[in-house]
């Protein structure tokens, strides 16, 4: 395990110039037709369009973002669990599986409550 | 372990009011019964303590100590001495008239009694206690009564009259609290124990302190003048029994806590600030005599009376001397009784025709001759009529202040003028004057309860009016601990050797 | 630490920079940045070579034959695509809102390509062997759903909002019984870095079996794997852009060189969800060593097995049917997140049961 | 080099600027990301002190780890309140509630 | 295992918590059922009882960072009587209102647990994680009520300031780690004790006051108060009023007891002039309110300052009072709101005005509702009283007579409001007759309520031996 810092901070540097290289390539080789409003409609098959489009979403959206949160979070406390596993006692894995057990109950209880119902 | 007679005394009504905290409201004669037969068992006992207590050995007699709150050294520690024993007494036949001076109460009965026996239990606790801390409690256990009796069942602005009474009590009480707190702590003996305080040396400055708060908390129940204006609107404001207990016995809980917390422990202090509070109660008896010549109202006028009265107590208090102290604790007595008869006329003269304006009566001896009588004893009574209690206090007061405080005391004197003036004037007025209301002529005159309450009170001012060395001869015994802190020693005589002693303390 | 360190590479390289006079610092940066050009033109390839396969395989499957006409076989057709799309024009519509349309392909390409930086592709080739390589995976993965979001809703169009929301409900939903399953992995080797997972799957059970978790986490294999189909968008899991309701989801808008970036980034994941899958189940580069070119051939093997897998994924494109959004979510919550979390129970007795045999 | 003081300076500025958005904004949404980036502050200083204070110890990184799991539950409760208020009010801003009279 | 042990407590409130919430899953919904308070108060009591046990133990646990003395154990018990008393009279305003009391019990007890982990945390991590447990319980308690906008305004209000306090609180430990090296509490003490500290552990401290104020409602930081009292459901205020500002109590005891003892210089002035202010504060502002939560919300400020008053005390007396006044006020605030929420169909929102001629409705409540409040206005010889009593007794031995004096005076006030509210059900005629029903759950809090505060008050002896007894122990 070599820590390279330094590449942490050049990599995505690159990778963002190799996309602005790509693009300006394109800028340079592409046709340039003037521009009109029929071209810069939205895509609507065809017909134009209609209503708001930033338009508010369901809530289930919503909710399983709320149940994401959480149970993304509690993998903070498993990683680091699971990495020492190896050296740790009987203890820690009583604790860890009743951590688990927890986050089942939670999991039950959006399951009942119809968070993960797609309505 | 004896039978706790003090303990008995005081919680008789306790029990009553448990009683009939279990009842149906429905069953108001029963309730009605139960407060009579309890307050009845706490008269009798404490009659008993009266007639018990043994003069000769004198100190705190029938005493029961029981740890309260050892973490403070705070005891439950109840008993009489002389002192106690006429004050327990008072109560008594305070509570015992007032329940059947409230028998005709209709509303919501069983609430009422509840309500009146725990004052009782209250006043009658604050007397017997001998721990500073237990006095406290009781002392402040009687607000929320007098609260619920004043703006439930009374009369004229008596929400407006109970709340003021309440916010001046819990005033005084939070003061006397502080210096509870303060006694406490420079005593550092863990204990509050009266008589252990008794036997701590404080030094002199700390005596003037602690002498000052404590009298300024127990000021505002006394009343003294600038604190007063609660009293004549919650008097005014309760009902008759009400009236009765706060006249009679509850006036009486700040000037008692005066004598027997702030002179006996600082006499220092008390000595100190004794002209002040002679120029206080000389305000005292002459400004509510005025207040009192102004008023229409029957209740308003004996309110301001009471107060007047009062005034003689404090000064008889203020004068420090054995006859002063004597007749100021004989005042206590004497004038609540007799206050208290007032009021329970006053309130069964309301009852009939519905009107306290004293314009509005006239000529009610002839429909009603025994309130009349009782009423004109009453009078007698307020105005010092030799063979009336009051006559032996306000002259043993007199007595006593007149060498230490010449000018004074004869300006209180002066102050009994006024009082027969008014006083006589209304008696006159409300009964013996022609009758002036044709609808008054049909009214009834006292029931058997009236009956009661009447000759219960007379017979004690009558009886201590004639033989009044029963009482004197206790209270004096109960004074002599609190003498034996001044060693003859007598206060500053005049305010100007005052103000120049009040530059000796700084 | 470099890609070439095996071939004593990178002090070479940083020694011929300094002999030309290079000052030190940036021998090191312009060394990086070689290193990361390298990969970035090994995406750019695969993602060729995968366009090609996927038309072949596509077509075989379907009785077709796929492109054939451009070059040998065809071979030549991506390229030619690409070249196409460099031409194209290049169209933002009018209502857009502007710089989140504008940064969304850069988000999702960059997010591809930071994945790239922890695959270990042999002993020795890997960009930036992390201690936390396995976690930086897992964040730079889902950072593609901030770009497809932004690409939804920036270009202000029914398709592409509907597009983006759901494969930012898809993404996120996936996440969890993914994370979770990774975590078996995790256990076995107790560590992040994936060089080190790859390292604890060397030697043989009983001496022929080799030591791949695959054999102790077929559950946690199959989880993740179906996850990473649904978090690159594959089928049957590609309802953001599936075609026959929503044209093409959230690139609807996009036309020329940013779609190129957003197709590039598409088959950077899918090739990178394979690759990862090799690395923590598939014993990553483990195989024969032949003493041709011996440092070729962990190479070799990993992109043999991370190829299969590309293959298990396109085939699956080719035969399953399409989920309904509900059907598909339900799938990630009431089966696999369940199941994930089975696995780790099942993880912790076998690290223990490993414990107590070996120990 | 980078050292404590600018972490440090770093973090004093987030959370000033974290609690300055909290105590002015008024979109409940708004403030919820204060709060975190409050939060953030916070953690720049734990792992800042835990690398250069007692870099044998891991007490500060521990801490953070706490801090995101409490934060991300914090923020999970209040978005879902506020998705609720959402439904009743069509609202986030706080002043159109009927709070905060005193 | 001896750990496990310690914790047992926690440990059964917790499971209790898990297992409604377990059986909420598997179970038909059903509005109707009251069985999972029921439970919940069971589990209580046997943590109860476990926790007495610990009485005397004395041990300190997982490296220092938990702490179980006399000190810890009384406020668990102080946490368990607040949520033991709550569950018993919730179920019939959940009934009422729609909200399943399963959901409600398992949060209740979730929140305990955090009460209960609170005052025993020796470090900063258990510590912050305890009062986080503590806060996001809340959160959901005060907005679980759905249908109706105010309980959800309640909870984000409660949200976004307990979340800024934490911040606040957090950012204090964060300086206070910095300087010292150590979340401990014992390494920190002995560093504070060493001698000069820069500004910054000064700022650190402040901050962490600032934090823990917000939860106890110390004048500045006051302002939710009123807001989520009258917004939130009244049995999760009631709650939210009792335990959580014990437990934050407990907190302030140990951090401004002894770890930062070494820093009073900075600290004490300030909180005692807060002390001061809050109770001005709350008994002025408690004066014009019309409604009887806003009111109980300024009540509980003024209370905060009285307990401030111990706090600054420093001794062994104020901490006794401190926990002694923790206890009492529980006791006599739980109470009171088990009337507002029996009371709670009748009255929208709360506003005293509808208490008008409870007496002629409900006597028993009504009779409930006056020693409760006349409790907390410090009528003798009940419960608040004695409390009171304590508590200006630790300030006037203290040596802070003038502050005290000025506090006294102030309580006076409080009078004015309490008795309003006694005068507005016993006098006002009421706008209908029907007499108000409530549930056996509801009636034994009401029983239990009275008895506490009128036995507390009459026999306050042993409870506040023992008060002082685990005062010894705040020195870890």
């Amino acid at each position: 395990m070599q820590q390279d810092y330094l590449t942490l901070a050049i990599y995505p540097l690159v990778i963002l110039g190799f996309s602005v290289f790509v693009l300006a390539l394109a800028w340079v080789l592409r046709a340039k037709p003037p521009k009109s409003p029929v071209k810069q409609a939205p895509y609507e098959c065809g017909i134009p369009t209609r209503g708001e489009t930033w338009v508010r979403f369901r809530v289930a959206y919503y909710l399983y973002a709320l149940v994401f949160v959480v149970f993304d979070v509690e993998t903070i406390f498993l990683y680091p669990w699971a990495v020492a596993l190896h050296r740790l006692g009987l203890f820690a894995y009583i604790e860890a599986i009743l951590f688990i057990l927890i986050l089942l109950v939670g999991l039950g209880y959006a399951w009942k409550e119809g968070a993960l119902e797609w309505k | 372990m004896s039978f706790p007679v003090v303990s008995a005394t005081v919680f008789a009504p306790l029990v009553g009011a448990a009683l009939i905290f279990c009842l149906s409201p429905a069953r108001k004669e029963l309730i009605r019964w139960i407060a009579a037969v309890t307050t009845g068992i706490s008269l009798v006992l404490a009659a008993y303590l009266v007639l018990a207590y043994d003069l000769s050995a004198g100190g705190v007699q029938f005493a029961e100590k029981i740890n309260w709150l050892p973490s403070f050294g705070i005891k439950y520690f109840v008993g009489v001495d002389g002192i106690s024993a006429v004050m327990l007494l008072l109560t008594a036949i305070v509570g015992f008239t007032g329940v059947f001076a409230s028998w005709g109460i209709q509303d919501r009965v069983k609430e009422y009694y509840i309500t009146f026996l725990a004052l009782t239990f209250a006043c009658a606790g604050v007397f017997a206690s001998f721990d500073i801390f237990l006095l406290f409690v009781f002392f402040e256990l009687a607000v929320l009564p007098k609260y619920i009796l004043i703006s439930v069942w009374g009369s004229t602005k008596k929400e407006y009259a109970a709340m003021k009474l309440a916010l001046y009590l819990t005033l005084g009480g939070a003061i006397t609290l502080l210096g509870i707190l303060c006694l406490y702590f420079v005593a550092g003996i863990n204990s509050l124990d009266l008589l252990e305080l008794a036997r701590h040396e404080f030094t002199r400055n700390q005596q003037l302190l602690l002498f000052a708060i404590f009298a300024l908390g127990f000021s505002v129940q006394v009343p003294i003048v600038p604190l007063h204006s609660w009293l004549p609107d919650a008097h005014t404001g309760a009902p008759t029994a009400g009236s009765m207990i706060l006249a009679g016995v509850v006036m009486k809980l700040g000037a008692y806590g005066i004598i027997r917390i702030a002179c006996w422990l600082f006499p220092q202090g008390a000595l100190f600030w004794a002209p002040v509070i002679a120029v206080l109660a000389i305000v005292c008896v002459v400004y509510a005599a005025f207040v009192a010549m102004g008023q229409k109202d029957l209740k308003y006028m004996i309110a301001n009376s009471s107060i007047s009265h009062m005034g003689y107590s404090v000064l008889g208090i203020a004068a420090l001397t054995v006859a002063s102290l004597a007749g100021a604790l004989f005042q206590f007595f004497a004038h609540g009784i007799m206050a208290a008869l007032n009021f329970a006329i006053a309130g069964m003269t309301y009852d009939r025709t519905h009107t306290r304006v004293i314009a509005a009566m006239g000529g009610l001896a002839k429909v009603m001759p025994v309130l009349g009588i009782a009423f004109a004893i009453g009078c007698l009574a307020s105005v010092g009529l030799p063979g009336t209690a009051s006559f032996w206090a306000e002259f043993s007061v007199f007595v006593g202040s007149f060498p230490i405080f010449p000018t004074l005391s004869i300006l209180a004197i002066s102050g009994i003028v006024f009082t027969a003036y008014y006083m006589l004037r209304a008696l006159q007025r409300v009964y013996f004057e022609p009758l002036r209301h044709k609808e008054f002529a049909k009214l009834k005159d006292a029931v058997w309860h009236d009956w009661v309450v009447i000759t219960v009170i007379v017979f004690f001012i009558v009886a201590m009016g004639v033989y009044p060395s029963l009482l004197m001869n206790l209270i004096t015994s109960g004074l002599d601990p609190i003498m034996a802190g001044f060693k003859g020693a007598t206060p500053v005589a005049g305010l100007t050797t005052w103000l120049a002693a009040l530059g000796g303390v700084r | 630490m470099d890609v070439t360190q095996g071939l004593g590479a990178y002090p070479a390289i940083i020694g011929w920079l300094k002999g030309c006079g290079v000052p030190a610092w940036l021998a090191e940066i312009l060394y990086r940045v070689g290193a990361g050009l390298l990969v970035l033109t090994l995406i750019s390839i695969l993602a060729l070579v995968l366009v090609y396969m996927l038309r072949k395989v596509m077509g075989h499957m379907q009785c077709r034959l796929g492109p054939r006409v451009t070059g040998p076989f065809g071979l030549l057709q991506t390229v030619a695509d690409a070249l196409k799309l460099m031409q194209k024009e290049d169209i933002i519509p009018a209502q857009v809102d502007r710089p989140v349309f504008i940064l969304a392909p850069y988000l999702v390409f960059l997010s591809c390509g930071m994945i790239f930086m922890v695959l270990p592709l042999s002993p020795t080739w890997i960009l930036n062997d992390l201690d936390v390589g396995l976690l930086f995976f897992i964040a730079f993965g889902s950072l593609a759903a901030f770009g497809l979001l932004m690409a939804g809703w920036g270009s202000n169009s029914k398709y592409s909002l509907v597009g983006g929301m759901r494969s930012v409900a898809q993404v996120v939903s996936y996440e969890v019984p993914m994370v979770l399953a990774l975590l078996g992995a995790v256990m076995l080797a107790g560590t992040l870095s994936t060089q080190e997972i790859v390292r604890a799957q060397s030697g043989t059970w009983l001496g022929f079996l080799p030591r791949w978790f695959i054999f102790l986490q077929p559950l946690g294999f199959i989880i993740y794997f179906l996850c990473g189909l649904a978090e690159t968008g594959q089928t049957p899991f590609d309802l953001p852009e599936g075609e026959s309701e929503l044209v093409a989801g959230y690139n609807t808008e996009y036309s020329g060189m940013r779609f190129a970036l957003f197709f590039l980034a598409e088959f950077g994941n899918t090739f990178a969800i394979s690759a990862m899958a090799t690395t923590l189940f598939l014993g990553g580069w483990h195989g024969p060593v032949f003493s041709f070119l011996p440092w070729l051939w962990p190479f070799v093997w990993f992109m043999v097995k991370a190829m299969a897998l590309t293959f298990c994924i396109m085939w699956v494109r080719s035969t399953w049917l399409r989920f309904r959004i509900d059907q598909m979510m339900d799938f990630a919550w009431k089966i696999l997140v369940p199941l994930a979390l089975l696995n780790i129970f099942v993880s912790a007795g076998e690290v223990a049961l490993i414990r107590w045999i070996g120990g | 080099m980078v050292g404590l003081p600018c972490y440090f300076g770093l973090s004093t500025i987030l959370f000033v600027i974290g609690l300055f958005g909290a105590l002015t904004k008024r979109n409940a949404i708004v403030v919820l990301m204060c709060i975190e980036l409050m939060l953030n502050a916070v953690n720049i200083n734990l792992v800042a002190f835990a690398r250069f204070i007692d870099p044998g110890a891991l007490l500060g990184q521990l801490f953070v780890i706490f801090t995101i799991a409490v934060a991300a539950a914090e923020v999970a409760v209040g978005l879902a309140i506020v998705l609720v208020l959402n439904r009743y009010r069509d609202t986030v801003n706080l002043d159109d509630f009927t709070w905060l009279k005193g | 295992m001896d750990a496990v042990k310690l914790l047992l407590p926690e440990i059964i409130v917790s499971l209790c918590g898990l297992i409604i919430l377990t059986e909420r899953i598997f179970t038909k919904a059903d509005l109707q059922r009251k069985d999972a308070a029921w439970f919940g108060v069971g589990g209580l009591l046997l943590a109860g009882i476990f926790a007495a046990k610990l009485f005397g133990v004395n041990q300190t646990a997982f490296y220092g960072s938990y702490r179980v003395d006399d000190l810890a154990v009384f406020f668990k018990l102080v946490a368990i009587v607040a949520a033991g008393m709550t569950l018993l009279f919730a179920p019939d305003f959940l009934v009422r209102k729609g909200v399943k009391s399963g959901d409600f019990a398992s949060v209740v007890l979730f929140a305990a647990a955090g009460m209960m982990l609170l005052p025993s945390a020796l470090d900063f991590i258990t510590l912050y994680i305890a009062l986080e447990l503590i806060s996001v319980s809340f959160y959901v308690l005060l907005a679980l009520q759905r249908g109706e906008v105010r309980p959800a305004e309640a909870g984000l209000k409660y949200l976004l300031l307990s979340g800024l306090a934490s911040a606040v609180l957090l950012y204090g430990m964060s300086l206070i780690y910095g300087l010292t090296g150590s979340t401990y509490l014992t390494a920190i003490r002995q560093a504070f004790s060493a001698g000069e500290w820069p500004v910054l552990s000064g700022v650190g401290c402040l901050l962490i006051l600032a934090g823990l104020g917000f939860k106890i409602y110390v004048v500045p930081f006051h302002m939710w108060a009123p807001d989520v009292y009258e917004g939130g459901p009244s049995p999760a205020v009631a709650f939210l009023a009792t335990g959580s500002s014990a437990a934050s109590l407990a907190a302030v005891l140990r951090l401004f007891g002894e770890t930062f003892a070494g820093l009073s210089g900075v600290w004490l002035p300030l909180l005692v002039i807060l002390a001061l202010i809050t109770v001005a504060i709350g008994n002025i502002l408690a004066l014009p309110q019309t409604n009887i939560k806003r009111l109980l919300a300024y009540s509980s400020i003024a209370h905060a300052g009285y307990i401030l008053l111990a706090v600054v005390a420093r001794s062994g007396l104020g901490t006794a009072a401190v926990m002694y006044y923790s206890l009492l006020y529980a006791v006599s605030t739980v109470t009171a709101f088990a009337v507002i929420s029996a009371f709670a169909d009748f009255t929208a929102g709360g506003e005293t005005s509808a208490f008008a001629g409870l007496n002629r409705r409900a006597p028993f409540l009504t009779f409930v509702m006056v020693i409760a409040l006349a409790s907390l206005a410090g009528v003798p010889p009940l419960a608040g009283f004695m409390a009171k009593f304590a508590v200006f007794a630790a300030a006037v031995q203290a040596g802070y007579v003038v502050i005290a004096a000025v506090a006294l005076l102030l309580s006076v006030i409080s009078i004015y409001y309490y008795f309003q509210v006694i005068k507005v059900m016993y006098v006002d005629e009421p706008a209908e007759t029907t007499p108000i029903t409530y549930g056996w759950g509801t009636q034994a809090a009401l029983i239990l309520g009275l008895a506490g505060v009128i036995l507390l008050g009459l026999f306050p002896g042993p409870l506040l031996r023992l008060a002082q007894v685990a005062a010894g122990f705040t020195r870890f």
